[in-house]
């Protein structure tokens, strides 16, 4: 037998889905811009190749990632991936041993056994069928998990699954029926002819008991061969475009390819990527403390590829980077967030049956402006020359400790400093980055720019991570920027100040922007460790919590804010620690309002346990002090 | 609107107003702005009512004006308001008749003030004798003008030839009432009505068969105003209130303007005119504006005297529209002849008598 | 021989005072002026903050009172009030001889009368009502204008009759913010497309609860809050009501159309305490309401002695602070019975 | 026209009924804390917009409740939405939404689409 009707619809699909892969990445390669393109041909031949294939191994089809964040999870997406890889692998090793001829058509590898329904007669034959049975055994076995999961999520081990529209649901189905019914269309027809292994051999032979095996089979090969061609027919417009997409990202990320701020192919690449796994789900603050699910950056790919308007989502994040941290296929979520926010205004009215398949790409447009500047208020004033700047931050001024503290330490010291915003400064511009609103940012970023640079100062201290962040990343300096944990962690190394050991036990709370955002993790914590007894939390460095307060999140109430906030103070407080200590002004007024015990801002802890340069309270007693105290 | 809660604020507020034997105080500005009205008044009283009202040729301005308007002191004010005092006590009378609102007020003040600050007023009797030689005495009764109008409403109405009725439809004539502010706002015990639900007006036009409408802004201010109107760069001010006022009454559809005060009428008239040069708008049925009258030319109107002898032919909005619907007859081409008042004479400069 | 204690006044503050005098056994006679007791608390529907209904209170007073040795003259006022030798000689208006060893004046207070600010037209315009009349609106269910119709939009005026120097009373009535947010609350029940606005002078929301309701009105109900005093009313053709306010957050006056309007009348002395007190010399402070001998402790004595007072008769309390300020009343009673005079 | 020498002056009042209030519609459907605010200007008085300019959050969440949006628009982009006054309120309003949703609902406005 050559040719069966029945396999039409999976050859439809097959085509259908090579020729929209092929034309889709002319599209994506044209629209990329020119180092993007240089990059990707330098990657291509280089050793970015090389890496991609390693990657595309372990993440896209053994899926390492969610194996190591879940287990049960991994487990189920591996096997589907991986076992249907392995499947077409060595079905089209089979097809091309056992068939008449070398470089078989597709569909003889896939309905392999029945147009070879006599295979499985000799040892080798049926050695191969084994391993073939294996094969499907391994997938079926994900797909149960995977059934499981949509009716209860915790068998998997999670506590959300994402949620689907019927278009998925369709395609869900026919990938679920994909294996089953090439389950039972291959044991119906080894019933038939008295072959196949442990798998389809056993269930065919005990079929055959009870039902017209020969007859049976024929069916059953047909939902095989339609569930196939619907799965791939829908693919473009179902998550699962993920599959062929995913292997375009990690070419690409290994390539070099950045994300940027403005909406490309590498930003679409990345939002077909997302295989709505719900791995950000879990790990979201607005999920799990305030209740809010239908914002995770899984809603927000999903509402991104369906063309839907996603402003009120885009907005209501705390740009923690959480999820980004966890996600498995490593899409920069929160920067194609960010562009979702920049193209707010964008409102898309591309509407034709193609949509779903070549969607018209969100852009930034820029706002029409009059020319004038909105902040032309603004006045400059002088603050003198200085090598060292500190920039205490608009948060700083609602927590006035922490620039007192600041000043105190710098005092200590003795550097030569200029405190900029000393009488109330001009935003550093990240909270407008954060709305969305780039070009008024720029004009703020200008203007303190103008000031940091008359100035002459060769380092720019902030107590604002929020700062720090934008200062780092967007203001282009030519002055070394340090967040004050940076900064009095070099004034401890080079023994510009002393300080006391203070016997207190602390835990240390990372904020979103300094450690997620900026890297910075390691300096905080060993200021801490030098001055106190740091514990460890169960939420460090990466994994640590938002307090909440973020002011990236617009769209969040007040009373969510504060769920945010218990939860995490709850869980970073659970030792009784005697202080949560933060480095982050914003945080610190958030949990100060959410638990009795203390916190602090490191600087706070770093200029009580500083050692005044005049008074030796360690040697002198206390007649001795108050002598020091006179001399002064 | 519940009628019943209007007559027990009016019965609230009643005030005594003196029987007989008046001393009359004229306005400084009615006698240019609508002179027929103060003279049909003393017709009225004198012809009609036979009440005996004195006038002393030597009495002057109470100031109001130069008081309101911030440039009289005040206690210049209460002497030459006590010298009016003296010439009624020379003059032998006790029942003091201000013509103008304004004086009315400012002699309510005044007294007030005498009252519960006595060295003020030893202080002026002190300054007045210095002054001029005079004394005087408290004068027994304080009413307004319209006061007494309202008082013999009724006696005016039994001898009414006409009652503001549209002939034509039989319905009342629909009348805005304006009571000047210095009427009852400072004093409201001492206002008929009191300063929320003035009666004084509304008596006599429900007594000579018209019907008062009440419209939101009945207690807003004509827009005279005094430091208003006085200084050039407040008239804008000035005319917007009348505007207000204006815009407020105009669903109500009213017929005509009644008013008790000499600055009211000037202003509620003449602005009508301004308004249309600005804006080009029009305020009243046909466009032909409201007319806007004193109380003494409605009871001369309702007595039957002449238009023109009321001088009606002085007011920028005209009358006709008014008087043809209660069907007055008068003579459109009198309207402007001078005949009826005095030829002037440059020999008989007044000022020089 | 037990004591006979005669109480004045036959509301919140009465009936619990006759309770609880007549529970520790000594004999009581309660003197009330209409024909059933339960003062003002008849005329309310539900009670602030937590808008429980007015009955459940009554019910609590009436089984204070109930099966108790007290001695109820309704329909009754005192004509005499004399003092003798530590004894007391009432006469009522129907002749009627009581002695007493002590007098509790539980007279309450007298809603303002609303029609005194004449320039919100109370009485003269069609739908300007006060904070009682919408109770009464509220008991039947039918919140209705003159002509029928429903009301679109409904201003509450604070303050009326309280802090206001123009109608003599300087003191703040303290429980009409609180009513005024209730009621806010409640006409937005009833009405869910009505439109409802407080013009307020300052938001008094000082007791437990209150600023939550307040909040809740807001933030659930929707209700505007304005603030700035009504200055007039009037009404338009169309029969509705222009109002005059300035919007002093806005720093603009502003003027507005509404359907209906609220009075929240404050409290005043009540005409039948000035009456006691003329009859016997019982002191008066400059708010009209009863003096008492002390502010912080004597706050239910009088200058007289054996003369005490229990409830709003001394100042504007809510039901709360009423039955509290009662209670405290008996105490001064019996320790002053005990003491043998 | 001026041949008086004076102009009527225009209304100051608020006329609550006229003016438009679609902004606030707008702004109370997207951000129901905007209900909440007791206009105690603590939003003003940390204001770091506030103190170079006249620019007020309290004032201009109550003039776009009475729809007074003239005088409010001119302002609003000088926010800088440092999000100082979302701190120090003691409601819980969330302010900076306001004024991101206040510049949408006055471009929503100028396209007549509220």
């Amino acid at each position: 037998m050559k040719f069966d009707p029945f396999i039409i619809p999976f050859n439809i699909g097959l085509y259908f889905i090579l020729i929209y892969v092929v034309t889709r990445s002319v599209i994506w390669f044209r629209d990329l811009s020119k180092p993007d393109k240089l990059r990707l041909q330098r990657g291509f031949f280089g050793i970015a190749f090389g890496l991609s294939l390693k990657e595309i191994f372990m993440e896209s089809l053994i899926h390492r990632k969610i194996l190591k964040t879940n287990f049960r999870l991994g487990y189920m997406h591996m096997s589907l991936a991986f076992g249907w890889f392995l499947l077409i692998l060595f079905g089209t090793i089979e097809a091309d041993i056992f068939s008449a001829k070398h470089l078989n058509a597709p569909y003889k590898a896939i309905f392999f056994r029945f147009f070879n329904p006599n295979h499985g007669r000799t040892s080798f034959e049926s050695a191969y069928g084994f391993l073939m049975d294996l094969i499907l055994a391994f997938i079926l076995s994900g797909l149960f998990l995977a059934v499981a999961k949509r009716i209860y999520s915790k068998i998997v081990g999670m506590k959300k699954t994402t949620r689907l529209k019927i278009i998925d649901k369709i395609a869900l189905t026919s990938l679920w029926l994909i294996f089953p019914s090439r389950l039972l269309a291959e044991s119906f027809t080894c019933g038939a002819y008295g072959t196949g292994s442990f798998l389809t051999g056993s269930l065919g032979a005990w079929l055959a008991t009870f039902l017209p095996a020969q007859q049976m089979a024929y069916p059953f090969w047909w939902l095989y061969s339609i569930s196939l061609g619907t799965f791939f027919i829908l693919l473009p417009i179902t998550r699962y475009m993920h599959i062929p997409t995913e292997l375009f990202l990690i070419f690409m990320r290994n390539s070099g390819i950045k994300t940027g701020d403005q909406a490309g192919t590498y930003s679409e690449v990345q939002t077909y990527s997302c295989s709505s796994c719900g791995i950000c789900l879990d790990s979201c603050q607005l999920n799990f403390s305030a209740g809010i699910t239908n914002i995770q950056s899984a809603y927000l790919m999903k509402a991104i590829r369906n063309n839907n308007d996603v402003s009120e989502i885009a907005h209501n994040c705390l740009m923690c980077g959480r999820c980004d941290q966890k996600c498995p296929v490593g899409i920069e979520l929160s920067q194609i967030r960010m562009i979702q926010r920049r193209g707010d205004e964008t409102e898309n009215d591309f509407r034709n049956i193609y949509k779903g398949y070549f969607r018209s790409r969100q852009t930034n447009i820029s706002e029409k402006t009059n020319g004038s500047s909105n902040y032309n208020f603004l006045q400059e004033t002088d603050h003198g020359k200085a090598d060292i700047l500190y920039f205490a931050g608009c948060m700083s001024h609602l927590t006035p400790a922490i620039k007192n503290s600041m000043i105190k330490i710098l005092d200590a010291s003795e550097v030569k400093y200029n405190f900029i915003d000393e009488q109330g400064g001009v935003c550093c511009g990240r909270p407008l980055m954060l709305a969305g609103q780039d070009k008024e940012a720029r004009e703020l970023i200008n203007f303190n720019s103008q000031m940091i640079w008359k100035s002459g100062a060769h380092t720019l201290v902030t107590s604002c991570p929020i700062c720090y962040k934008v200062f780092k990343e967007s203001y282009y300096l030519d002055v070394e920027v340090l967040h004050h944990t940076q900064f009095i962690k070099r004034l401890i190394d080079d023994g510009s100040v002393k300080m006391n050991f203070l016997h207190k036990k602390v835990v240390y709370h990372s904020p979103c922007d300094l450690g997620r955002g900026s890297g910075v993790y390691d300096e905080p914590k060993e200021v801490l460790g030098y001055v106190s007894r740091l514990e460890r939390s169960n939420f460090e460095d990466g994994n640590s919590l938002c307090c909440g307060g973020s002011l990236a999140n617009m769209k969040i109430s007040s009373t969510d804010k504060k769920k945010i906030a218990l939860d995490a103070a709850n869980e970073l407080t659970k030792n009784n620690p005697d202080i949560l200590a933060t480095a982050c002004p914003l945080c610190k007024k958030t949990f100060s309002s959410v638990t009795a015990t203390r916190v602090a801002d490191i600087s706070e802890i770093v200029a009580e346990a500083l050692v005044g340069k005049s008074i030796k309270i360690n040697n002198g007693s206390h007649i001795n002090s108050i002598k020091a105290l006179a001399n002064i | 609107m519940i009628i019943k809660g209007k007559k027990a604020v009016w019965n609230d507020y009643q005030k005594e107003i003196a029987d007989n034997n008046y001393y009359y105080v004229r306005s400084c500005v009615r006698q240019n702005f609508f002179p027929g009205s103060e003279t049909a008044f003393l017709k009225i009283m004198r012809e009609e009512l036979n009440k005996d009202v004195y006038e002393h040729p030597c009495h002057t301005t109470c100031t109001g004006i130069g008081y309101h308007g911030d440039i009289v002191p005040v206690e210049t004010t209460m002497t030459v308001v006590a010298r009016q005092f003296a010439l009624m006590t020379e003059a032998g009378y006790e029942n003091l008749l201000p013509s103008c609102i304004t004086s009315f007020g400012l002699y309510t003040e005044i007294l007030d003030t005498w009252h519960h600050f006595p060295e003020v007023e030893k202080k002026v009797r002190k300054q007045l004798k210095k002054a001029t030689g005079r004394e005087f005495k408290i004068p027994k009764n304080l009413a307004h003008a319209s006061d007494v109008i309202f008082k013999f409403r009724k006696e005016i109405g039994a001898k009414a030839r006409y009652k503001l009725i549209n002939k034509n439809t039989g319905e009342p004539l629909k009348v805005v009432d304006h009571i000047g502010c210095h009427y009852a706002k400072m004093f409201p015990s001492r206002g008929i009505g009191g300063a929320e639900y003035p009666y004084v007006l509304t008596g006599m036009i429900e007594e000579w068969g018209g019907q008062i409408i009440d419209y939101p802004e009945r207690r807003h201010c004509c827009g005279f105003g005094f430091r208003q109107y006085l200084v050039q760069a407040n008239r804008g001010f000035s005319i917007a209130c009348s505007k207000e006022k204006f815009e407020s009454m105009k669903p109500f559809k009213p017929d005509m303007i009644i008013t008790n005060c000499p600055g009211c009428p000037m202003f509620l008239d003449r602005w009508q005119y301004v308004i249309n040069e600005m804006e080009g708008k029009r305020y009243g049925q046909n466009g032909e504006g409201i007319p806007v009258f004193t109380y003494e030319e409605v009871a001369g109107l309702v007595l039957g005297y002449d238009p023109w002898d009321l001088g009606l032919q002085m007011h920028q909005t005209d009358c006709e529209p008014v008087l043809d619907k209660i069907g007055i007859e008068y003579a459109p081409e009198d309207k402007y002849k001078l005949n009826i008042l005095p030829a002037y004479s440059e020999k008989h400069n007044l000022i020089n008598v | 021989m037990s004591k006979h204690v005669v109480v004045i006044g036959g509301g919140v503050a009465g009936l619990e005072v006759a309770g609880q005098l007549s529970r520790a056994g000594i004999e009581v006679s309660l003197i009330e002026k209409e024909s059933k007791t339960g003062g003002h608390l008849n005329n309310w529907h539900r009670l602030f903050p937590d808008r429980r209904n007015s009955i459940e209170v009554k019910e609590y007073l009436d089984g204070m009172t109930h099966n108790q040795r007290i001695i109820l003259l309704t329909n009754t006022t005192i004509e005499r009030f004399n003092r003798n030798k530590g004894h007391f000689s009432i006469t009522t208006n129907e002749g009627r001889e009581l002695t007493a060893d002590a007098v509790i004046v539980a007279t309450g207070f007298d809603l303002f009368k609303s029609a005194r600010k004449e320039e919100y037209g109370y009485g003269i315009y069609d739908n300007v009502i006060t904070s009682a009349d919408l109770e009464e609106m509220f008991r039947t269910g039918k919140i209705t204008l003159a002509n029928g119709s429903v009301p679109d939009t409904i201003g509450i005026v604070h303050c009326v009759g309280s802090r206001d120097e123009k109608v003599g009373n300087f003191y703040c009535s303290k429980l009409c913010c609180v009513t005024a947010v209730k009621q806010a609350v409640e006409l937005r029940e009833y009405l869910p497309e009505s439109k409802v606005f407080c013009f307020y002078m300052d938001m008094r929301m000082g007791g437990a609860f209150y600023e939550e309701l307040y909040r809740e009105a807001q933030e659930k109900w929707g209700v505007s809050f304005i603030r700035g005093k009504v200055s007039e009313a009037s009404e338009t053709i169309e029969n509705k009501l222009l109002i005059k306010v300035e919007d002093t957050l806005a720093g603009r006056p502003l003027k507005m159309k509404l359907d209906m309007l609220v009075l929240m009348a404050g409290m005043e002395m009540s005409e039948g305490g000035e009456k006691i007190a003329g009859l016997g010399g019982l002191n008066t402070g400059e708010n009209r309401f009863f003096a008492a001998a002390d502010n912080h402790f004597g706050s239910n004595k009088s200058n007289i002695e054996g003369v005490f007072f229990a409830g709003t008769c001394t100042a504007p309390m809510n039901i709360t602070e009423t039955i509290s300020h009662a209670r405290a009343a008996v105490v001064e009673v019996i320790d002053y019975l005990k003491d043998g005079k | 026209m001026d041949k008086f020498g004076y102009t009527i002056s225009k209304e100051r009042q608020i006329d609550y009924d006229s003016n438009n209030r679609g902004v606030a519609s707008y702004i109370f459907e997207k951000e129901p804390s905007f209900r909440l605010c007791i206009e105690c200007g603590g939003c003003s008085a940390t204001c770091t917009t506030a103190s170079f300019t006249d620019f007020s959050l309290r004032e201009l969440n109550i003039l776009i409740k009475r729809g007074e949006n003239d005088q409010v628009r001119q302002n609003l982009k000088k926010c800088m939405l440092c999000g100082k006054c979302t701190l120090v309120c003691p409601r819980g309003v969330n302010t900076r939404n306001i004024v991101v949703l206040a510049i949408k609902a006055f471009q929503k406005s100028d396209n007549y689409e509220i």
